[in-house]
């Protein structure tokens, strides 16, 4: 049975290697939870004791509370945005498959891809021009268009597990054009549409080179308001801000990631027997 | 299926449907030739072949999907063209079912009541109607993914079916099913169309399917119905090569000279060198001869009398399936025979024997091979 | 005909509102592209005139170059070890499927979608204690911790569109593990790599937020030269230095949708007969 | 595949493969009860069974992915249990081929050879070999992509089969191709097995297939083989009530009373009321009445002598598939007969015609429930 001991201990390797990589992957991120907790004034690792006085400070902040509001205000809309838009981008793409929709698709997939800090040039000289660079309206505008992406993404991907003839199906049966889209295809691909908007608004909300550019000291952003804080001190609120962002984007993660998953096992459902 | 002969309400009166020149051309392709064809009010009409020949084409023009480039589909006297497929008011079952994953059973069977706007209470009384046809009434509440390929099937027919549509298009509904259950559902949608008495026109490429289900069959190939007719007829009477070789096994010769024959009919020599009698005259076209194998009888040595088709040879296969017996016997260097017959009927051979090949000039088929 | 009729109307509104989503989400990436050959001294559109004198002022200057190699000499350091670590990871959760490797999967991935500001500041607390701030291993780590994760994605899309059989057959055929893995395996992920390093590469050659904490001013890279400059003037040669970033990154991403595209027909090549 | 007599060199010699007491348990599940088989040098050994009933097991442990929990194989003497798979020097072909896509067929072939360090020239010459037994001397050079079903079928074929092992495993290769190329491929891989001498165990859900290419069949059920045996006996004489519906079609009888006849034999009473004659004595176990659908004749009105089973009924059914027409008649409210002929045997019937069913005593097969 030498060979099966062999592959015992290839296994136990490939988990020793496999907890080394996430160690690396996630240590440095979650670093600041820790210190979020210190009792010291500085940023300085290992803490020297324990506190939540950071909290304390971060709830009283009203910097940091509007900063946090902004956020909200700005997410929301750019969620709600970039949701009909990358809806109605992946509809006329992957149902429409116009001529030439793989090419498009990777154009619609571009902005989130590209340099954000060009972008936020680009935006800002347009802007300019209308006296928007800012207001809301700005960061808006920037953050829906690298926000779309993902939500074309997530909802092009339910698209296409989504079995076509669902909406031939629904013809048949007495359904127009409309009615087809409302009763049968966007059930089928509303927790795609669901995840993409999680992605749209947790991208907002973390999202830091637009704020920059587009935001001005009564729109700041949590992020913007992290970076404009470590450049003046290194105190322990931005480590406990950073937790409280953290937490979040984890939670919509995870939201997102559940959807996604029920999403996937939806689309099987129709096809489970065609294996 | 067993259905209780008054299940079912007032069963609909089935559609007749007449197909009148239709054509479909992509570009200069042409998916589909000019294709007249008449559908009786009630039947179960099949049409089989190849993929690509023109089979979803026809069933996609049927139902509304595809426009045709000419011609016209009446369905009782009204032209179909032009009319979108929400309004055609026919049921259509897919292949895979196209069952609504986020509806349960009975929400995807009273789709298309709540399409046409049907009062709930009615709705629900058809609803309850239709699943106790289909022998699916405990599983309303239950969600496709729940169930059973058999038991989407169901569902799916039930759907199709509930607003009594004249007339049902059945796209190959079995083909996701395992062999088994094909074969039971083949007799429940059978059964389902008694009851409902709509006219079924059923796309399939099992060629036993189709004759164990429909009245008539149409063959297509390359776009172009081959022949209309009964199973049987189809198999006993092909009209050409394609027919004759699709169908079942076939034996089939070249033929390099024919004459007539002294006492009537043809007498045929095939290219090997081999001597046919037929009892037939030979159409005027270029024709092949057909042989089915279960029309050959397999005799030890020389038997076999002067009348018949008789070859000689050595048998280089012999298989058992399920209560059938196929030999295969090597008459020439390059052409075998495929034999075959069901329970006692004659001796079995071993390979390697030594076996006169026989049959009557009268199942000897003299096939157009065009 | 009157539903045909119809019918053509609605493409051709799609059409239009396609192209029109193009427009907004293109247009302000790629607004940079003519102000690059502006004749005025200003960034502001429309240019007054036509000339090429920043790319010519681009091209002389000294920081500008030295922005340009570090960016190269950080990028391909990253891409590399993110190739490796992201192949492994993929390898080790995709094809050795151990248990929770669902949620493993999602914590691989973690690190591209969580904030980088946070990763800048919890990496920085933990180099400064080994007084990496402003080398190139510092940004090297950052970047791969969050560049890793676009390499487990492209690979383990990889490998769950190969044949798992690949490898069963292999082993049959007289291949021990090693050899399966080099021989069958690896040639079948190997586009997925390519994609995944292309994709590393660009994305570190894009960042900016960590470039930002943990490189000093001989380690400057390319986006952050242009953050650099646009605080002091906002002189067309950011506009030229733009454009020549969105070119390079606009080739990469061809590439590696190109090479994504190779590796989708081949993993398809094994099962054609499947359906 | 009409191969060359003389093609393939010399044929390796088939394995001897003994599988004493072979088992395997995940946790609680026992998914292959103890299993003892033995499989001769050079035959073709087929495993058929329902999804589930352990022949995928059985064939992993043979190839070495499954470790089993308990028993030995023996290929010749030697025991396979803990030789990793790459050393265990079979030959194995897959459901879906697994072609390595990125190798071109001559590479895919060679694959194993290079793994054995075979010399290139060597290699080279062997693998133009099995290319032209396989009928791709002109493939060489292609990628699976390029190839058809039924060539990258061939190249799998012939990649599993370079090195000359003792033992092919099959894992439904034939199950990804359509019906017509099929059956092509079970005469190629027929013969194939001929030319190599090799010893083929072969996994299949498809019995036809079995029965037409296998020397010996073991139908698995729940984890154990239920019967093992040729075609031909496995249908006639099933040794209990899963192998007699599993295999083909068959009509069964539960058993209300049995007695012995007068005149030798056993007189048997169902529930519904029917009385059957059998030729054997019942077995000591509870059993059920299996008559097959060829065995029966079918006469108009009340035909038929007093020696034989006779019931009485109306035609339910009736299809014509491919030169064998089915009836199905109803002898009792819940009791429907399916029967079968080929060719012209015997007349034919439509649906509601008064009929009697027959059959001889000798084809009553009384099978053990379990």
């Amino acid at each position: 049975m030498g060979w099966l001991a062999a592959m015992r201990v290839v296994g136990v390797l490939r988990g020793v290697f496999t907890g080394a990589a996430f160690l690396y992957l996630i240590l440095p991120t979650f670093v600041i939870v820790p210190l979020s907790f210190s009792s010291s004034l500085y940023l300085s690792f290992p803490p020297p004791g324990w506190s939540t006085r950071w909290y304390v400070a971060l709830w009283n902040s009203q910097l940091y509370s509007a900063a946090f509001l902004h956020s909200i205000l700005i997410g929301l809309p750019v969620a709600l945005l970039s949701v009909v838009l990358g809806t109605m981008l992946a509809l006329a793409l992957v149902r429409g498959r116009p001529w030439g929709s793989r090419g498009l698709s990777a154009l619609a997939i571009a902005p989130f891809l590209l340099p954000q800090i060009i972008l936020a040039i680009g935006l800002y000289s347009i802007l300019a021009k209308f006296g928007l660079t800012a207001s809301y309206t700005g960061v808006i505008v920037g953050h829906t268009i690298v926000a779309t992406p993902l939500v074309f993404i997530t909802v092009s991907a339910s698209l296409r597990s989504a079995d076509p003839t669902f909406e031939m199906a629904a013809m048949t049966l007495g359904a127009n054009g409309w009615k087809a889209f409302w009763f049968v295809t966007f059930p089928t691909i509303r927790l795609g549409v669901l995840t993409g908007g999680i992605f749209a608004f947790s991208f907002s909300f973390d999202e830091i080179i637009l704020a920059l550019f587009l935001t001005n000291t009564r729109t700041t952003t949590l992020p913007k308001q992290l970076y404009s804080e470590l450049r003046y001190n290194m105190s322990p609120t931005i480590a406990a801000a950073s937790t409280v962002i953290i937490v979040l984007s984890l939670l919509m993660l995870t939201a997102a990631a559940m959807a996604g998953r029920r999403a996937q096992r939806r689309a099987g459902a129709g096809r489970d027997m065609t294996a | 299926m067993s259905v209780p002969e008054n299940a079912g309400g007032p069963a609909a009166n089935g559609a007749q449907v007449v197909y009148d020149g239709v054509a479909k051309r992509y570009g200069a392709v042409q998916a589909l030739a000019p294709t007249s064809l008449e559908v009786a009010s009630g039947e179960f009409f099949s049409i089989i072949g190849p993929s690509g020949s023109g089979k979803t084409t026809l069933l996609g023009v049927t139902a509304g999907f595809i426009p045709p480039s000419e011609g016209r589909i009446l369905v009782d006297g009204r032209d179909l063209v032009g009319i979108p497929p929400f309004q055609r008011n026919l049921g259509m079952v897919f292949q895979h079912y196209s069952l609504f994953p986020h509806m349960t059973v009975a929400q995807n069977i009273g789709f298309p009541l709540r399409m046409r706007k049907v009062a709930k209470a009615e709705a629900g009384a058809q609803i309850k109607r239709i699943l106790d046809v289909v022998r699916l009434s405990g599983m309303a509440d239950r969600y496709p993914a729940q169930l059973s390929g058999g038991q989407q099937q169901r569902v799916a027919l039930a759907r199709a079916a509930v607003y009594n549509p004249s007339l049902l298009l059945m796209d190959e509904p079995l083909s996701a099913l395992d062999k088994n259950l094909r074969e039971e559902m083949q007799r429940e949608i059978k059964a389902f169309q008694q009851v409902l008495g709509a006219t079924v026109i059923y796309v399939t490429h099992d060629q036993h399917e189709a004759s164990a289900m429909s009245h008539r069959i149409a063959i297509m190939n390359g776009g172009q119905v081959a022949q209309v007719g009964r199973p049987r007829d189809l198999y006993d009477n092909p009209r050409n090569r394609f027919v004759a070789s699709f169908l079942g096994e076939a034996n089939l010769f070249e033929v390099a000279r024919h004459a007539p024959a002294p006492g009537g009919g043809t007498v045929i020599e095939t290219p090997q060198g081999l001597t046919l009698r037929a009892a037939d005259a030979p159409p005027d076209s270029r024709f092949v001869v057909c042989v089915r194998p279960e029309k050959i009888a397999l005799k030890s040595g020389d038997g076999g009398g002067a009348e018949c088709n008789r070859l000689t040879g050595t048998v280089s296969d012999v298989v058992h399936s399920s209560g059938t017996v196929h030999h295969r016997v090597r008459v020439a260097p390059e052409v075998e025979i495929n034999q075959r017959s069901t329970g006692g009927a004659g001796r079995q051979f071993e390979v390697g024997e030594a076996v006169s090949v026989t049959w009557a000039p009268g199942d000897t088929q003299l096939v157009a091979v065009d």
